[in-house]
């Protein structure tokens, strides 16, 4: 084990992968030269040469393109979008293309791919450089959705993308990139896709929180125990294929569930999740499933705006409270 | 050859004389360090820049010249008319109601997949397209029977009945689609060819797409990354003179689309899409250089003689215009060649065509006697791990 | 009131609107020239004439576009997707520019504009050609999204659209162009955006449907009918804002709710009614809310494969009985 | 003027001659019926194309030559001045940790701004650009007290804290943004363009772009429009030399970027963005095009001095590159000019600076004094009906 910023435990995911298999390249905007616009891919211009990172211009809709024919041609790219936000000029290739090629030609070709970047709202950066993509993405069949909170599970998991013969979108976050923790030095090292983790148990409320929001969710469950309520707190880590079956055996012990998702509210992933657990543990709810989300408006720049706009722990202790009949 | 290239490098040459902005070409080696090598001071003249494009007209080529012997033109006549009388069934078939959703027809355009498919080596490179797709598949030699049944949505398909008309591929023959979205295939098409370039390979991909796909953004940053990159990638503009009922003329500002191969330092050339002999010439020529590492672009002026698809009755056009390109027809052309030059007789062709005939009836015989897909396959192929649990 | 066809029925109301309103215009694919792929607009480029009626090049990101900058400049334009299919590739336009604008500008500029076209599946068109978008665009502020079963309230909701000074996405489709129904002709005939219809009442379940799924439940109503149990059918109308007073009034009533969605189930629209009702109306639900959706794959091709892929009247029915406890 | 596009038609008439593919310039004038005008009858020779450019140098024009008296040189002397003085004071703020977010800062591309405001008709023409839109908001007439209060995020900003650095708008001025989407903004500027037009008006709309965003689609296909329906758009690409961390010829195959108009049969000229008589010349002559129903581009070469935002060290300039370009600096050019040519003296000029430090300086006392805006805001200007029940 090492200790490596979340930004390092994707690079050492990159670059052992790239070693390990050099049909893996990495492709994207400043991640040569200038190793990488958050410096994720520091140095690896260096150790793998201009022909396996290689720069682009600002052609999204073409890069990602691109990266999906080469994927078709033998290659597992890995397409870094300097955000998500970039992503939507690119969206057609990545919806009708990546995700439906396998499916169209019957399988007779595939779409090993990862394109990754940071989600979500990185501070004041106003409407359209604030999207979260997840339950966007997610709707698609053919698509894999993982999102990430810590740097061991970003190795793990961005490691096990790289190997998958299918494409795989591979969400970070730029306020975390510099966030530290113990991360596995196996070359080896990959998590399954599709496996929630229970960070932190309890019986009293269940917790489902992913990417920034789940420090959110720790953070509550904290100031949840000091008033004596034991939250349990699970990091579903994979969007889709969704491990709801590790949601639901907690519903069922706890009887009640909050999930904090710093999306825009209307058919979230929260939504999806509130939707699947109720149907399978319908009986076992003494509360109605609540979320914890951004608001159903544009980011603002205006710092106190912002800071209303997103997410908080408080919000996310005060769901956890009403659903326990507790009164705040 | 002189290309647009060459003669855009001259005359930067010459700009540069006059302390034009230098550094184009610098894109080709790679530069020193990051910055920038361009000048920002501007010459006091006006500047001028002249291009030279190629261009392969009908009737100009032998069979000598494409370096084709006897069989392998009866092959071409094979091929073309493979083509044409399996879509002519096409239409009955959709009109019986075995053939469902989207049926675009290439009758017409022929000679285009049949002399590119000539002018590669078959297997080896590769080939992607977009909906108008059963002419380049029989071309690059899929069977008519599992053609068919895709088309009939049978399991025995060959995309095992997922993809229909509109996607048509094959792995073994390298064709990698088939593409519904209007030129979203071309950053595809840009990317099979990085992927032989960066194996060392010296393949090339062909990317075929229709004139009005010239008109989204895909198109250009496929083609600005290919050239940047140097990719082995020979772009084919279909010029078939309509995009659905849109003549090319009302939706090109600049209505000589290869002219678009200048914003991207690419020669491009001028093809005959009515005589297979030039498009063979030409693919072979700008197929070689894409080994050599130089992408370009073509553009094919052809002609579709059906409506768009089959429920357009295409009223979109001139009086006359259709039996005046019918009179280039490309199947006849060739007809003519063969017979003139004593390479084969009309009664010859004739007994091709009728085994043609045949087998494209027995085509239709596989597709109906075919099953469709077990209903479980609607979870299989979504993903490499079949039958996922969530799925379902 | 006169019967129409649906396309007749959208393009009375673009008609009496451009009459009305000469900051009005048509501009999409095939449009003018060829009245409209779907004839939608068939006789529109003879009466408005080519400034108004307006044919483009195969650039949805770019007439996307051009429309909301006309719309920033006192414009009303109506832009037409020949299907949402092709709304992908514009994708960035609609979601960062037409949504955010107002709210970026601080309210100094305002994008009114109607992007309309068939959304869903519509016969066996394969998996780039039968996606459903309501949820995707949904999800983002700014958007308010409109989905219709039948002529009347095409007609009134596209009127209001081209009227309301906010992006209105109006999603028709292709099956039901040829529905006919009563509309009614006065010139001023609005629907307000933001309105369910409760289109046959009921009290033992509540089914939700939308678009070409009104219709399954319409037929699995009757069929329950037929069982002796009364469902009560709502449209919502607009998706967003989502009018969930009315929902949650008759799952009061009923204490059961079935949503039909032709979407892709994951992060629905079917899954945001779902979260909504369950929060709203918890202790009224006698069962879980269930969902009949299409299948969590890409359209297929082959007939049987894609009539197994959509939802039907029987899914609905049975989904109907399960929520009953009533046996199929 | 010699305009690519007149030189493209001689070519074209010459293609014609040797019977070339017709039908260029069809798209302007509307075509008799919905059916092609081109020809697939493809010319024997090689088909050769010639193109022209203006230029606009630096120093190559008096205040004379575009038409500004004394007052209005003193205007741009202002102008110019004030956006460096404004921005040298964001830097501050922002280390200050009085600005948030991104900031990108203008200071070295002041004479395009400022020349292409003078040559235009401020308050009826339109302008667009991306997020490097502190200098033209300021040049418009933007007040440095609500840009500055933008930045801060406070209530009386120009966008009531909402937009911060990257999206300034001005509904009086006509400043349509402030756009962060790179190239996403050119669609909307063909769209004001197009509004002009479609209500008679014989306004223009400028629409700025960086170097970078050339490589969008959505440039390409907004172009392509703006000729096709002939639209009074002046497309303005403020080649700065680097997008970000990527040189210009590291990102373009085809680096004179100017030659991008080619594709869309539209005039362009390169331009010296170091020299604000060069920029108003030059605008001044385009904007009168567009007046005329003829949409057109213009590089400009110009530089920036700081990192591409606050945070970036720039470690990718050439050694001497940044001192090299800044011995070009436009206020300096203009400085020098207005004392050679006794229109003005250094005293006067230092007086004019000393009382613009004082304007920033008012303006940040104006941003720090403001309130951020009320928490109930976050909900309004979502829609036009503020207060949205549903929101909560
Ligand atoms: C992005 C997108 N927009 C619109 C369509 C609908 N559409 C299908 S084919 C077509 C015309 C394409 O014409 P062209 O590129 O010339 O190819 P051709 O049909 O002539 O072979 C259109 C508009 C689509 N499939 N994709
Ligand atoms: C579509 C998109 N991709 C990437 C980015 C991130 N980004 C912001 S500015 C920039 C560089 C743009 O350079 P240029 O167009 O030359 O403008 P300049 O910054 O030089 O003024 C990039 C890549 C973005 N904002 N939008
Ligand atoms: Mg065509
Ligand atoms: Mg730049």
């Amino acid at each position: 084990m090492a200790e490596l910023q979340l930004r390092e435990a994707i690079r050492e995911a990159m670059s052992e992968e790239m070693r390990r298999d050099e049909n893996v390249f990495l492709m994207g905007e400043e991640v040569a030269e200038y190793n990488g616009a958050y410096k994720v891919s520091k140095g690896m211009l260096d150790e793998f040469g201009p022909d396996r990172v290689i720069d682009t211009p600002i052609s999204e809709l073409g890069f990602a393109g691109l990266g999906i024919g080469a994927a078709m041609n033998g290659l597992r790219p890995i397409i870094e979008f300097m955000t998500w936000n970039f992503s939507f000029v690119a969206f057609d290739q990545v919806v009708n293309n990546a995700a439906n090629i396998r499916y169209m030609s019957g399988g007779q070709f595939g779409t090993p791919i990862v394109f990754r970047g940071p989600n979500g709202a990185a501070g004041q950066l106003a409407a359209t450089h604030s999207n979260s993509v997840e339950a966007i993405y997610a709707n698609f069949p053919g698509l894999k959705v993982i999102s990430v909170s810590n740097p061991d599970d970003a190795k793990g998991l961005l490691k096990s993308a790289v190997r998958d013969d299918d494409p795989v979108l591979f969400l970070e976050s730029e306020q975390m990139y510099g966030l530290k923790g113990e991360v596995s030095d196996d070359e080896d090292y990959t998590l399954p896709i599709g496996k929630a983790r229970v960070a932190r148990t309890g019986g009293d409320v269940t917790i489902v929180a992913h990417n920034k929001s789940y420090w959110l969710a720790m953070d509550a469950a904290e100031q949840l125990a000091e008033r004596g309520y034991e939250a349990e707190v699970i990091d579903p880590r994979t969007i889709k294929p969704l491990d709801i079956e590790t949601i639901v055996e907690s519903v069922v012990k706890t009887n009640r569930l909050v999930i904090v998702d710093e999306s825009n509210p209307f058919t979230s992933f929260a939504s999806e999740v509130s939707q699947q657990v109720q149907e399978r543990a319908f009986d076992y709810l003494d509360a109605p499933v609540t979320r914890v989300t951004a608001a159903d408006t544009p980011a603002p720049y205006a710092p106190n705006l912002y800071e209303a706009y997103m997410p908080s722990a408080e919000e996310t202790v005060e769901a956890c409270l009403s659903v326990l009949y507790a009164d705040a | 050859m002189a290309s647009s290239k060459e003669v855009a490098e001259e005359s930067n040459a010459q700009d540069a004389a006059n302390d034009a902005p230098a550094g184009d070409g610098v894109a080709e080696d790679t530069p020193k360090g990051p910055w920038t090598e361009q000048s920002i001071t501007i010459p006091s003249g006006p500047i001028t820049a002249e291009y030279t494009f190629n261009t392969y007209p009908a009737d100009a080529y032998t069979h000598e010249d494409i370096g084709a012997d006897e069989d392998a033109l009866l092959e071409m006549f094979r091929s073309m008319m493979l083509q044409r009388r399996f879509e002519e069934r096409c239409r009955q078939q959709y009109q019986k109601q075995n053939i469902s959703g989207f049926l675009h027809l290439y009758i017409g355009q022929e000679a285009v997949s049949t002399g590119s498919v000539h002018a590669i080596r078959l297997g080896e490179d590769s080939v992607i397209t977009a909906y108008r797709d059963h002419g380049i598949g029989l071309a690059m030699g899929m069977e008519p029977g599992p053609a068919m049944a895709e088309l009939f949505g049978k399991g025995t398909g060959s995309s095992r009945g997922k993809g229909g008309s509109m996607h048509f591929f094959d792995q073994e023959q390298r064709l990698f689609g088939g593409h519904g979205i209007v030129g979203a295939h071309v950053p595809l098409g840009a990317g099979i060819a990085f992927a032989h370039k960066y194996r060392g390979e010296d393949n090339v991909c062909l990317c075929f797409l229709g004139d009005g796909a010239v008109h989204q953004g895909a198109f250009h940053e496929a083609l600005n990354l290919a050239s940047l990159y140097d990719l082995p990638l020979v772009t084919i503009i279909e010029n078939n003179q309509y995009a659905m009922g849109t003549a090319v003329d009302r939706a090109a500002a600049e209505t000589d689309l290869f002219k678009q191969a200048l914003s991207y330092d690419m020669p491009s050339s001028l093809v005959s899409g009515m005589d297979v002999f030039s498009m063979s010439k030409a693919v072979q020529e700008h197929a070689e250089m894409a080994r050599n590492g130089q992408p370009s672009l073509l553009e094919v002026r052809t002609y579709r003689y059906q409506g768009h698809s089959i429920s357009d009755p295409a009223s979109y056009r001139k009086e006359g215009e259709l039996d005046d390109r019918k009179s280039e027809d490309a199947i006849v052309r060739l007809q003519r060649y063969l017979t003139e030059n004593d390479i084969a007789t009309d009664d010859e062709l004739d007994a091709i065509d009728d085994e043609l005939k045949q087998i494209v009836l027995d085509a239709i015989a596989f597709a109906e006697e075919s099953d469709f897909p077990d209903e479980s396959e609607l979870y299989d192929h979504v993903y490499a791990q079949d039958d996922y649990a969530f799925l379902k």
